[in-house]
């Protein structure tokens, strides 16, 4: 396994220009994301209409090109989307991004085989090498992580 | 089929030593601490050969392979437990550290003054100074189950006893009388009773095959060292929403999601209880000693266990008569193979200090549990613990030491 | 004369070992952990393999020799570290423990509504939680000492800091910066305000001899798997007086004087502290470690450290000028081998995965000081840590590998 | 080394024959003493007159043959005594029994090496064997602490 394999050229190109960088004003909805490993911090703004639609989304904040990239396909992947569509992208990828965990013994994801086979993660796709380095799951799901708590209190 | 008894023993190479001018050892202290084999010896030492580093940090290769380790092996004991997910597993230094735990987050953010906390009277110190601390806190009342003659619960009047408790904390195995207690029961009426069940594992993990998920207790405890496993390690066992919903333990690295100088917030379990460098290589070794206890298969140990008991009650008796007593149910199925016992009237300290010239490891004391010797009237027992390893043969060479000291001291 | 360092890498396992297609691995995470030398592993397998048994409790030989081996260890150690007596020596998991073990003893007892706790902007998680903790129940204020823009402590406005506190609890070295502490200073300093001290020596004693009785703490702290030994092994030292005063911590096994159904009477010092079945056989490994460590020699070690970090310092300077910085004291003689740094704008955790590859060992993150890296204004750092193990050719491989990465992320 | 080196004709004869066994009745003064680590409990009850001598004590309580004889000599040898010589028997039977914690690196009787070394301890020396069975040496020292604790609250 070599290092191309984790950084893959669009990968490179989400960190070099990462889409959705910034911060919604408010009254965007605003979550602060910690990967506690590295000390990176993400800042998620989200604007939901009543129809559950994300009409916008932005991330700030700092992190690596894993963690940078993971977000800004996942803005790209989500704007426009429905919520619920949206959870189903958090499932899939997780899940993705969780058959290293499950050979490790944890069965928490054993539900999400079920997810629908046929959803197509596009550019997220790229970030399967990141399985191969378990410390690294954590900057690729720290947006995601991020997005589910914004939806999750949204619909609270 | 049983065991084969004489192969085991050659994975474990303290039993392969000699003391006192070429005395082959007889390890009969294993509900002290079990032995060890070359597998989960070999595991360790590979692993500070090869892969050490700190896990959960680095992002080169040997401090992943540490990761990978060390949740491989916590993924690997809680499947050996029964749990539904690794999250449930916490790893603490041993049992005492476990139940500490409970006691200082369950415990101090449930319990009030006047609040009941049910123990037993056979219970180690380990469960009974944890909630003897949060007494002299919190002003909560302890309550002991009492027993019956033959070492077993007494639970004639138990209604009265949980009745408004908050907690029910006992041990599943009596690491003095043998006393295998009926968990399932004893965690239904905790239930019922709208109390928390803690149960002590320490000595039924390693000699009963154990599934947390239908013990039914809220919180489940063990200790790795008993079971084949290395020092400086144990767990506990809870489900995810309790673990959730309890505060931290120990502050420091690993344990939070982030930290200011005005306050901090704790990552997710079980990690939130796992402040600090975690003992990495002892929780390696314990993986290993669950896939060997595996390999074996718990059921096979059991079934020699309760053989051996038996052979030993019987030959006891055949040899020494009413010399000999043996504390705990006389029925070796509803027991474990660990006999604490009086031998004429020579102190245990005494008979086991002969023994010992005979190569015969026996514990004298104790065993951390003095209400129970009270409730024995004894101060001190002599203690012989049985496990995979022994034989036949090591009953012969304990009744025969027995024989010794009893010569040695015959005035 | 300086240390033969080829001939200490031999010792070291881990060394030996290669990754990825036989890159040798360049370990430069030593501040993280330390590789364990052969005869720590040995000391352990051999403990297991030959006296493994409780200790403090059997009347029989192999349960004598692992008490011996213990307590012979805590002996070692102890001197190792300038205490007076090995009952000035208190066993924990880990250094993390060891302060939760003040701060839930001396600190729960001592401290109340509005009493202050200084600490410095430079501390560990390990020694900010705890008292997070203590002042989330007790109402506590803490108050930091602040840096200056080399690192070091901040001490213009020390008197007004101290004022009224009751506690001073600091790192003698930092584990980010490198910057090495006045200790004895700030001891005084905390005596004359009638405060106590505790010193965090986790990054101390593994590279500068320590001689606790001179450094003037109240309370002193350690971690063993930094200082070449193993994992689930740390060390409080107090004075016998301190200890006699404080309550016990956990409750259990071996540190109990008497038990009833009442209440209990605690043990003496240190036991008193070591509730359960201790960490037998990583005590017994931490022995083995400090008899390497004297071996070599502590002042050889922090000579050749001195050196070494100068030699990295001016190397990697000249190499890459601007685009590296180094965080820290500049000068060599005031700092430890620790070096967090920030290249060109390669994220750490880019930095070291491409450093990975080329078989150099650094860490990436927050490195359990949050606040410290809020102050510097960054989440992460990468971080290059040296100890005896580690040479010239080592220097150079992080100069090589930096210079990878940086044409890997050259966009 | 062999049992015999431990177990004494002249200790055995001290556990079968305890000397000053019992209690004495209030207003003696009595302490527990407890062993932690075997369970072992001894009573000691005391008189000591107003010139500081020991005009009576007696032992209680349950031990082994090392802890029940090394008391009984204990009390042979402090009976008629004053406070003072007393507590320099109990020095000089702590530092026989302390040589062995010495090797092990622990230094905290090493002021006693000043002990008188013509302090003649009689039957006591028998008791020497001990050291070599260190988990024994608490055994040995029981009555001893028990003592201690007893002066130490008559001259408070
Ligand atoms: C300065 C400092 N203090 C405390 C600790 C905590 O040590 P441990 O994780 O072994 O408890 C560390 C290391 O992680 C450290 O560098
Ligand atoms: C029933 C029981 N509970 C708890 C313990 C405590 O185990 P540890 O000393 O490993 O914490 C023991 C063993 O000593 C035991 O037998």
């Amino acid at each position: 396994m070599g290092l191309e394999d984790l950084y893959r050229e669009i990968i490179l190109d989400h960190y070099r220009s990462p889409r959705n960088r910034g911060e919604l004003p408010p009254p965007a909805h605003r979550v602060e994301g910690f990967n506690p490993l590295c000390g990176d911090e993400v800042v998620l703004t989200i604007e939901v209409d009543d129809e559950g639609m994300v009409k916008d989304l932005k991330i700030g904040g700092q992190g690596c090109s894993i963690s940078q990239s993971s977000a800004s396909m996942m803005t790209a992947a989500i704007k426009g989307k429905s919520a619920a569509e949206a959870r189903e992208f958090i499932e899939a990828f997780k899940t993705m991004m969780s058959i290293h965990s499950k050979e490790l013994g944890d069965d928490e994801h054993g539900e999400l085989d079920q997810i629908d086979p046929d959803l197509d993660l596009g550019d997220l796709e790229a970030l399967k090498g990141v399985v191969q380095y378990p410390v690294r799951i954590k900057c690729a799901t720290l947006g995601w992580n991020t997005l589910t708590q914004a939806l999750d209190e949204l619909s609270a | 089929m049983g065991l084969n008894v004489s192969e085991i023993k050659k994975d474990f190479p303290v039993l392969g030593q000699t003391v006192h001018d070429g005395r082959r050892i007889v390890y009969l202290d294993s509900a002290n601490t079990s032995q060890k084999p070359q597998s989960v010896i070999d595991a360790m030492g590979r692993y500070y050969e090869t892969i050490n580093a700190n896990v959960h940090r680095g992002t080169y290769k040997i401090a992943e392979e540490a990761t990978n380790a060390m949740e491989g092996a916590r993924g690997r004991v809680a499947t050996f437990l029964g749990a539904n997910s690794s999250r449930e597993l916490v790893f603490t230094k041993n049992a005492t550290e476990s139940i500490n735990l409970v006691a200082n987050t369950w415990g101090r953010s449930n319990l009030n003054e006047g609040d009941a906390v049910v123990l037993t009277m056979m219970e180690h110190h380990a469960t009974i100074v944890p909630w003897h601390m949060v007494a002299a806190e919190k002003g909560i009342e302890l309550r002991w189950i009492p027993l019956t003659a033959d070492g077993q619960l007494d639970l004639t009047d138990i209604d009265r006893l949980v009745d408004g408790a908050k907690l029910v904390s006992f041990t599943a195995m009596s690491n003095v009388l043998g006393t295998i207690n009926p968990v399932e029961r004893l965690t239904e009426i905790a239930r019922s009773a709208g109390a928390m069940s803690l149960v002590d594992g320490s000595q039924h993990v390693p000699h009963l095959a154990t599934n947390v998920a239908e013990l039914g207790a809220d919180f489940f405890v063990f200790t790795g060292h008993k079971m084949l496993g290395p020092t400086g390690i144990g767990g506990l066992w809870a489900q995810e929403e309790t673990l959730d919903a309890m505060p931290p333990f120990l502050g420091g690295g690993e344990m939070i999601l982030n930290v200011t100088t005005e306050g901090f917030t704790t990552t997710e379990i079980p990690w939130k209880f796992e402040a600090g460098t975690p003992p990495i290589a002892e929780i390696v070794g314990l993986g290993a000693a669950v896939d060997y206890l595996t390999a074996v298969g718990m059921d096979e140990i059991r079934q020699h266990e309760v053989e051996l008991t038996g052979y030993a009650l019987r030959t006891l008796h055949d040899r020494f008569g009413d010399d000999l007593t043996i504390h705990g149910p006389a029925e070796p199925a509803s027991r474990g193979g660990v006999m604490s016992i009086q031998f004429k009237d020579i102190h245990p300290h005494d008979l086991t200090q002969i023994m010992d010239q005979n190569g015969v490891c026996l514990r004298a004391g104790h065993h951390c549990a003095k209400p129970l010797m009270k409730a024995l009237g004894a101060n001190a027992t002599a203690r012989a613990s049985l496990y995979l390893y022994n034989d036949e043969a090591d009953i012969d060479a304990l009744g025969d030491a027995l024989e010794a000291s009893g010569e040695f001291f015959d005035f």
